[in-house]
């Protein structure tokens, strides 16, 4: 498996050449290491992965500066399939899995980059030992598992790539706890047998307990970086997510700056 | 007053409506013909730019709603014959009845012109040319079958517009294409324009916004089927009154004519001339009636066309492939159609003369898709 | 309020331009109409020098093989009319407008024609001649279509050359009944075009029909319509003893090759549309050449008229390579009675639209050499009411070869066409 | 009640999956009501059910005594209850003021003949409903670029059109969809404001579904927190901000297994997508 | 009987011609969204490099240089012109096929020119028949042929590794982009092999007891649409079932029409449309055809 750190240098991102979603965002995923990104819904971590990944073509987005590299291999400009040739696969948020193609389907959907049956086949063997249930339900339509399952498969499918570097988005999104932590125990698994790990997560908690590093995005930057452990401990963020922040509250006589709208007579 | 005079909008509308009064005074047979073949086209490319263009929705069945109303303004305005019947309604009251029928028969249509959106109502609508054929052909005592019918001229208060009796005007004599000229244009000038007051007004935000965002539209409290199928009637109207035109035009009625081609003919139309607007309906209409005549024309003087029952391609032949490749161009090429490119050339030589406006800070955020 | 104001100032000031524009215009009242130094009256489409004849055809629609065989063999009339002095003193020139079987281009081409030609020598596809013939009418332009349709008759301007399909099918039906066996009682099935080539003879085929105490089975089909598997099926589960064909060669085609395959070895008589020497080309040959025949009013270029020889030479020689069908025979016929009807007109000097026409309608029993003589004083009536019955033929030049001599049978005799109005 | 909006026993099932389940809250006439809970746990599936843009499976929602369920979405707008969309749903082509003059479609009349025409009575309404539009545009702070098309303006100032367009419905009933997702401090600030202003000015009832807590916690009178499909917790934000079931939801600490509990469904993964 | 038994299979053969077609219209779809209005061109260039060439290099050679060549153009429209297309409205991407219809039908029709072209096929019009049913040979090899190409595209489309990226691509672009699928390759590969099908369905369309190809051929591809619609543009089962609808109703309605007159004469090509008709107004989205989530 190809090595060295996964590195993002003063990217900036925008959408329809009018909308900044980042905006000088540099990080590294150094080999072998699980690095988190943090940040509230519209913050810029999924554009984050589009990027690296290759699809902000997909939403009419494109970089506007800085690079991607993954050792020396620069990966910005190239095309989703290169990237995932290159080593770097994408679970998208919300698993997005084939539904209705089976699970041994959406398995081979992910090992098409592969070059030879040999890889294929021990990769699958990989996959399934990681997660027996798919073995189980190999025949199975992927849309009718239930969202931990699918969660398991998005992962297994995107294995079978063989990446040096999972993006995971979301992983745990909607799932029930218990099944959030199965799939913790099985990133941290990936991880150990070598794969280096970028994962976006809103769980904070999970996020930092899973990561040796996290950065918070705010904004389309990045808001404050550093050692997981540092961070969990840091009221800022319990602060952050239990919404108490560092923004000043509303004044409740804030109308009175503004225009008065009348209600309207009809 | 003053004001309205020092604007170029006016002197431009002022000046287009004179040269287009003025023509028939001036062009031959030949090219008044092809101008109300344009004409007539530009009023049924503007009725399905509005359900295309504005709305989304496709529609290959434009040709036969030309039909319902070509055949329903001969059907009102003839008499009881020996083997066709009429109804001998007075033949204005028959155009504005031929328009009304070609509604009604868009409205039929609207259990699934309400229900299928964009390609899907596309090919559904195909189905429409085939089952209007065969109407045409079979139902003969109202189309006269594949004889066609004659089609009566319009009386309108007291002109007749046939080439008798005679109507000489400034020493020239107005035949039935010059009058018809006219009335083409006095067509043609309000169908633009209520189509313009409808695309700016609340219907066309409605139907702007179907296209662009079905579910906005519903929740902003727009009926989306029932507008759906009222663009579709609305379009069905201005295909019919095409449709009584060009059947006076033609002053004879044959099933043929109202074909598939004939439909496509419209989208490429739309397409060249530009998606969306009255304008641009116009400028594809005259790009495509004029080209084929041009090229007919004055094909043996261009290279690689050559006269016809020679060999090589012919000017008809070199017509269509020019036009169908127009059609890619445009997409292609020139997003907006030949308007759009009158838009980007205004703009930029407005922008020449006027100071840059300065550029909104741009914010950040994240889109999601 | 001040919008309306805006407009009816616009409309005011269009009205005044265009007033002061139309005043300045140069296309003045008055024809083109005058007399030459011969005292020959002339008019559109004649100068001193040439007349123009217009030809409206189709090189690029769906009878194009017929409207090629067609131009190409009036060109070749032109040529060799022109080599022998012209008419008049003038050169004769062919104006060839194509519409491609669009009754939109056919009118514009029309209108562009219409000031600039004497008449029409060709005019392919009855569609586009019915949607034209108020203002052949009223232009009195002297027009051959290229169509037999009953509903062309009627119009003085309008001639069509020697039968309307009718007449041939009432003819064919007849002689099917004399010499191939088919008695009353029996079911003739019918297959044809939608539309008034196939109606026309259909209505023939009915009247017949009627007299005869045959059955009439009837199959309409479209002219996309290219396998008859369907229609075989349905004739054959009646029992028909013989098919009428009165659509396109390839209907034709298949209709005989799917009928001989399966064993139906009734005789099939087609309208003279329905065959093209291309045809004995592909794998329906075996089947057109067994028990096939074609009604026409023409003889065919294999004919061994004198005329027609001469015509066949030359043909092949102008245009090696191409097919040498009926359609060259009718093409050039036709170009024939054009001219001979423009040097009557010269002779009675009158050049003029009228004077053709005239010149045209005086020719009661009109005979170039080419077959039947044909009457074209009245207008209401075919040119006349004898019909060639052709048998196919693989060695004969243009597939065909006359099995039973132009005849009028007895049923047409107290036929009367339809005339449309 | 008039202008109350009573959900009770909500429960939308898609191919077998259970977005929501049995969820019931109130929201009273003039309070600020918010839903919060992870991604994932049916709020949007909630807002798509409540504007008639899904069906319900079960359940009931009522808006002053109307039954809701059972309507179109246009006939539910035209009760007056407005929308906003999480992902930007305007026209990009079109102007700002004609976005905003879509929400006035409700309220206006003028057909295919009227505006063809323009006749007086279209011309009128028109430009009486222009004007208000453009009150409301100052009012959120977009009146600026009225006349610029959508797509080229910036995210934060399309944000606050569609909180302009919802607004120009001239609501009873106001949903506001992730209304700040993706702003920056002080854009977050400023929509607080006209959320604030436009609740005192027009004492409208507003539902919310937010992200920012902290943004929740000062706008809501009252809060329903769900989480897969449930409603776990209910009540004033100061209440809600300590209930351990929420602590779990949002931070995953100290949990106990929820018993076999649905998840999410797929639907509700293609909205966000 | 042995009327309506052969109807039904002539109904059966020219309906799994038209399922070819339709398939490849289906495939366009699915792949790229795009409805394609190109494809009796594509089936217009099959058919006529097949008759041009099997002269000189035999049959099979022709027919595969046909295929290939239409698969070729269709590649070749895909990656010159839709490829190119940066339009949201999927309206104006089935114009833009009209265009390229246009273009392709009129040069090729052009080149034909006034012949009846034959394609060589080794058939003839040689027939079978079984207890007083005649079914040409021709019929019988293109319902074998249709069902060997349906039944090894179906089982490529279930098994082949171009099979699980062309479903996976068609269910979620995106995300197949993810796992290293081209997506651009993908759609390439639907536009050849609808080029390829139509080529196919071009041979069956001017074989006995068609004389043979000429400039009216492309009509016949016409019956494909509503064969694809009515099955539901998304599925290729439908495509397979929609295009047997067809052929059966054109021929029953064709076969009948002697007691069906109601309907008017030659009503066996308008009844396909009202069948479509029927079918839309109870399912909008088709037969088989998946109704479009509502995605907010």
């Amino acid at each position: 498996m190809a090595n060295g750190t996964l590195a993002v240098r003063d990217l900036s991102v925008s959408y329809g050449r009018a909308v900044q979603a980042l905006h000088q965002v540099s990080l590294d995923v150094p080999a072998g290491s699980v690095t988190a990104v943090l940040g509230a819904n519209g913050a810029g971590k999924t554009t984050l992965l589009r990027a690296i990944s290759g699809t902000l073509p997909f939403h009419r987005g494109a970089v506007e500066a800085g690079t991607v590299h993954l050792g020396d291999r620069p990966l910005t400009g190239l095309s989703p399939a290169a990237v995932v040739k290159a080593g770097v696969v994408q679970v998208p948020e919300g698993r997005r899995v084939f539904g209705r193609l089976t699970v041994a389907d959406n398995l081979r959907a992910g090992a098409l980059g592969a070059r030879s049956r040999k890889e294929i086949a021990a990769s699958r063997e990989r996959v399934l030992e990681l997660f027996p249930v798919l073995a189980e339900r190999a025949g199975q339509r992927a849309g009718l598992m239930s969202g931990g399952e699918q969660q398991m498969l998005a992962i297994g499918r995107a294995l079978m790539a063989r990446p040096a570097v999972l993006l995971l988005d979301e992983p745990t999104l909607g799932l029930a706890p218990l099944m959030a932590e199965r799939i913790a125990d099985t990133v941290r698994e990936i991880n150990m047998q070598g794969t280096s790990i970028l994962l976006i997560e809103q769980n904070a908690a999970l996020a930092l307990e899973l990561s040796s590093t996290a950065h918070v995005l705010e904004v389309g930057s990045v808001a404050l970086h550093g050692p997981s452990p540092e961070l969990a401990a840091s009221d800022e963020i319990r602060r952050r997510y239990l919404g108490v922040t560092d923004e000043p509250e509303v004044v409740p006589e804030a109308h009175l700056r503004g225009p008065v709208l009348e209600r309207w007579a009809g | 007053m003053s004001e309205t005079l020092r604007r170029p909008a006016f002197w431009a509308l002022a000046g287009g409506t004179a040269l287009l009064l003025a023509l028939p005074f001036y062009l031959d047979a030949f090219w008044l013909q092809t101008g109300l073949f344009a004409i007539s086209a530009a009023i049924g490319a503007i009725g399905l730019n509005l359900l295309t263009g504005a709305t989304g929705q496709l529609s290959m069945g434009h040709a036969f709603f030309l039909a319902v109303g070509a055949y329903g303004y001969v059907y009102l305005a003839s008499d009881d014959g020996a083997h066709v019947s009429g109804l001998g309604v007075p033949t204005p009251l028959a155009f504005v009845g031929a328009v009304v029928l070609a509604g009604v028969a868009g409205g039929l249509f609207s259990p699934i012109a309400g229900r299928l959106r964009g390609t899907y109502l596309g090919i559904a609508s195909l189905a429409l040319i085939f089952v209007g054929q065969h109407l045409l052909m079979n139902v003969e005592g109202v189309t006269g079958g594949f004889n066609g019918r004659d089609v009566p001229p319009l009386e309108l208060f007291g002109l007749r517009f046939d080439d008798s009796p005679d109507l000489v005007v400034f020493n020239i004599p107005l035949g039935a294409l010059e009058r018809l000229w006219f009335l083409a244009v006095a067509l043609l000038i309000p169908a633009a324009w209520i189509a313009r007051g409808i695309v700016r007004g609340r219907p066309g935000r409605a139907m702007n916004t179907i296209r662009d965002h079905e579910v906005a539209a519903s929740v902003m409290g727009v009926p989306v089927a029932r507008y759906r199928a009222g663009v579709f009637v609305l379009s069905s109207m201005y295909a019919g009154a095409a449709g009584a035109l060009l059947a006076l035009v033609f002053r004879r009625t044959v099933p043929e004519y109202f074909g598939m081609f004939l439909s496509l003919d419209y989208l490429a139309m739309i397409v060249i001339g530009g998606l969306g607007t009255a304008a641009g309906a116009i400028a594809g209409a005259v790009f495509v009636s004029v080209l084929p005549q041009l090229l007919t024309r004055f094909g043996g003087e261009l290279p690689l066309v050559s006269a016809p029952g020679t060999g090589g391609v012919s000017p008809a032949e070199a017509a269509r492939i020019l036009y169908g490749a127009a059609v890619v161009a445009v997409v292609l090429f020139l997003p907006g159609g030949l308007v759009g490119l009158w838009t980007r050339l205004r703009l930029r030589i407005t922008a020449r003369r006027r100071p840059p406006a300065p550029l909104t800070r741009l914010d950040n955020k994240e889109q999601p898709a | 309020m001040k919008l309306t104001a805006r407009a009816t100032a616009a409309a005011a000031l269009a009205l005044a331009m265009g007033v002061t524009a139309a005043g300045c215009s140069g296309k003045a009242t008055g024809g083109s109409g005058g007399t030459d130094s011969k005292g020959v009256k002339t008019g559109p489409g004649v100068t001193d020098s040439t007349i123009k004849i217009g030809v409206e055809t189709d090189l690029t629609g769906v009878y194009a093989p017929l409207g090629k065989s067609l131009t190409q063999a009036q060109q070749l009339y032109v040529e060799e009319a022109n080599a022998a002095g012209g008419v008049c003193g003038r050169k004769l020139e062919l104006v060839v407008r194509d519409h491609g079987y669009d009754p939109q281009r056919a009118a514009s081409a029309y209108s562009e024609l219409q000031p600039n030609v004497i008449g029409l020598a060709q005019f392919v596809g009855s569609p586009m001649v019915t949607a034209l013939k108020s203002r052949i009418t009223s232009d009195k332009m002297f027009t051959i279509p290229n169509a037999w349709a009953t509903g062309l008759l009627g119009t003085e301007q309008i001639q069509v050359t020697g039968t309307t399909y009718d007449i041939d099918m009432i003819n064919g039906l007849e002689w099917l009944t004399k010499e191939k066996g088919i008695k009353k009682g029996d079911k003739v099935g019918h297959v044809y075009f939608e539309g008034d080539y196939g109606e026309s003879a259909l209505t023939g085929s009915k009247y017949a029909a009627g007299k005869l105490g045959l059955t009439l089975v009837e199959q309409k089909i479209k002219a996309t319509d290219n396998d008859m598997s369907a229609q075989v099926a349905a004739l054959k589960s009646a029992g028909v003893t013989a098919i009428l064909m009165s659509a396109g060669p390839r209907q034709s085609a298949s209709l005989a090759g799917v009928a001989r395959a399966k064993g139906i070895m009734v005789p099939i008589l087609a309208s003279n549309s329905g065959f093209s020497p291309a045809l004995l080309g592909t794998p329906a040959a075996p089947a057109l050449l067994n028990d096939f025949y074609l009604t026409s009013a023409g003889a065919p270029i294999s004919s061994d008229l004198p005329a027609i020889k001469k015509l066949a030479d030359a043909y092949a020689k102008k245009y090696p390579n191409q097919p040498r069908d009926n359609a060259v025979v009718n093409g050039y016929t036709n170009a024939a009675i054009f001219v001979d009807a423009l040097k009557k007109a010269c002779e009675s000097k009158d050049l003029t639209r009228e004077g053709l026409i005239k010149a045209h309608r005086s020719a009661s029993s009109y005979d170039g050499g080419y077959g039947t003589p044909q009457n074209f004083s009245h207008f209401d009536k075919p040119a006349t009411l004898r019909t060639y019955i052709l048998r196919t033929d693989a060695k004969a030049v243009g597939g065909l070869v006359v099995e039973k001599g132009a005849a009028e049978s007895e049923l047409v005799k107290n036929y009367k066409a339809p005339a449309a109005g | 009640m008039r202008d109350e909006l009573i959900v009770s026993g909500l429960t939308v099932r898609f191919a077998g999956l259970t977005a929501l389940d049995d969820v019931g809250f109130t929201v009273a006439p003039g309070s600020v009501h918010a839903v919060i809970g992870p991604n994932g746990a049916g709020k949007s599936t909630c807002f798509n059910v409540l504007s008639g843009v899904y069906r319900a499976t079960e359940g009931s929602v009522t808006f002053g005594g109307t039954e809701l369920t059972t309507l179109a979405p246009h006939r539910i707008a035209a009760l007056g209850i407005a929308r906003t969309f999480q992902n930007i749903a305007l026209s990009r082509h079109l102007s700002v003021e004609d976005n905003l003059m879509l929400g006035r479609h409700r309220l206006t009349k003028a057909g295919f003949l009227s505006a063809g025409l323009r006749l007086p009575r279209a011309r009128r309404e028109d430009a009486r409903h222009r004007a208000r539009v453009r009150d409301i545009a100052e009012f959120v702070g977009v009146g600026d670029h009225l006349a610029a098309p959508v797509g080229m303006l910036p995210y934060g100032v399309q944000k606050r059109i569609e909180l302009a367009r919802g607004l120009a419905m001239e609501p009873r009933l106001l949903l506001l969809d992730e209304p700040v997702a993706g702003m920056n401090g002080t854009e977050r600030q400023r929509m607080a404001d006209v959320i604030v202003r436009a609740r005192a000015d027009l004492g409208i009832s507003i539902l919310l579904v937010e992200h920012d807590m902290g943004m929740v916690m000062r706008l809501a009178d009252e809060v329903t927190v769900l989480d897969f499909g449930k409603r776990i917790a209910g009540g004033p934000p100061a209440d809600v901000q300590r209930d351990p079931a929420v602590l779990r939801a949002y931070l995953g600490a100290a949990h106990e297994p929820t018993a076999g509990t649905a998840t999410a469904t797929e639907e509700e993964e293609r909205e966000r997508a | 009987m042995s009327t309506f038994i052969e109807l039904v299979v002539n109904g059966v053969a020219s309906g799994s011609v038209y399922a070819l077609i339709a398939l490849g219209f289906v495939i366009i779809f699915k792949a790229t969204e795009v409805v394609n209005f190109a494809h009796a061109s594509l089936l217009l260039v099959g058919g006529y490099l097949t008759a041009v060439l099997h002269d000189d290099i035999g049959f099979l050679p022709a027919l595969a240089a046909g295929i290939a060549g239409a698969a070729a153009i269709g590649a070749l429209v895909e990656l010159l012109v839709l490829r190119r297309a940066n339009v949201e409205n999927h309206a104006v991407l089935a114009i833009v096929t009209i265009g390229v219809d246009i273009v392709l039908t009129t040069e090729l029709t052009r080149r034909i020119g006034t012949e009846v072209m034959s394609l060589g096929d080794p058939w003839q019009n040689e027939i079978l028949t079984v207890g007083g049913v005649s079914i040409p040979h021709t019929r019988i090899a293109a319902l074998v042929v249709a069902a060997v190409l349906i039944t090894a595209f179906l089982l490529a489309f279930r098994y082949t590794s171009w099979g699980v990226a062309m479903r996976a691509a068609a269910e979620d672009g995106e995300a197949a982009a993810l796992m290293g699928i081209r997506l651009s390759r993908v759609s390439l590969g639907a536009w050849a092999v609808a080029g390829g099908l139509a080529a196919v369905a071009a041979l069956f369309l001017t074989v006995f007891p068609t004389p043979g190809l000429d400039r009216s051929t492309s009509f016949a591809a016409m019956k494909a649409f509503p064969a694809a619609i009515l099955g539901g543009l998304d599925s290729t089962t439908g495509a397979l079932v929609g295009g047997l609808i067809i052929g059966l109703t054109e021929s029953l309605v064709t076969g009948y029409q002697g007691d069906l007159t109601f309907l008017g004469r030659g009503a066996g090509d308008v009844a396909p449309f009202l069948v479509m008709f029927a079918i839309l107004l109870i399912r909008p989205a088709g037969l088989f055809g998946t109704r479009e989530l509502t995605r907010v």
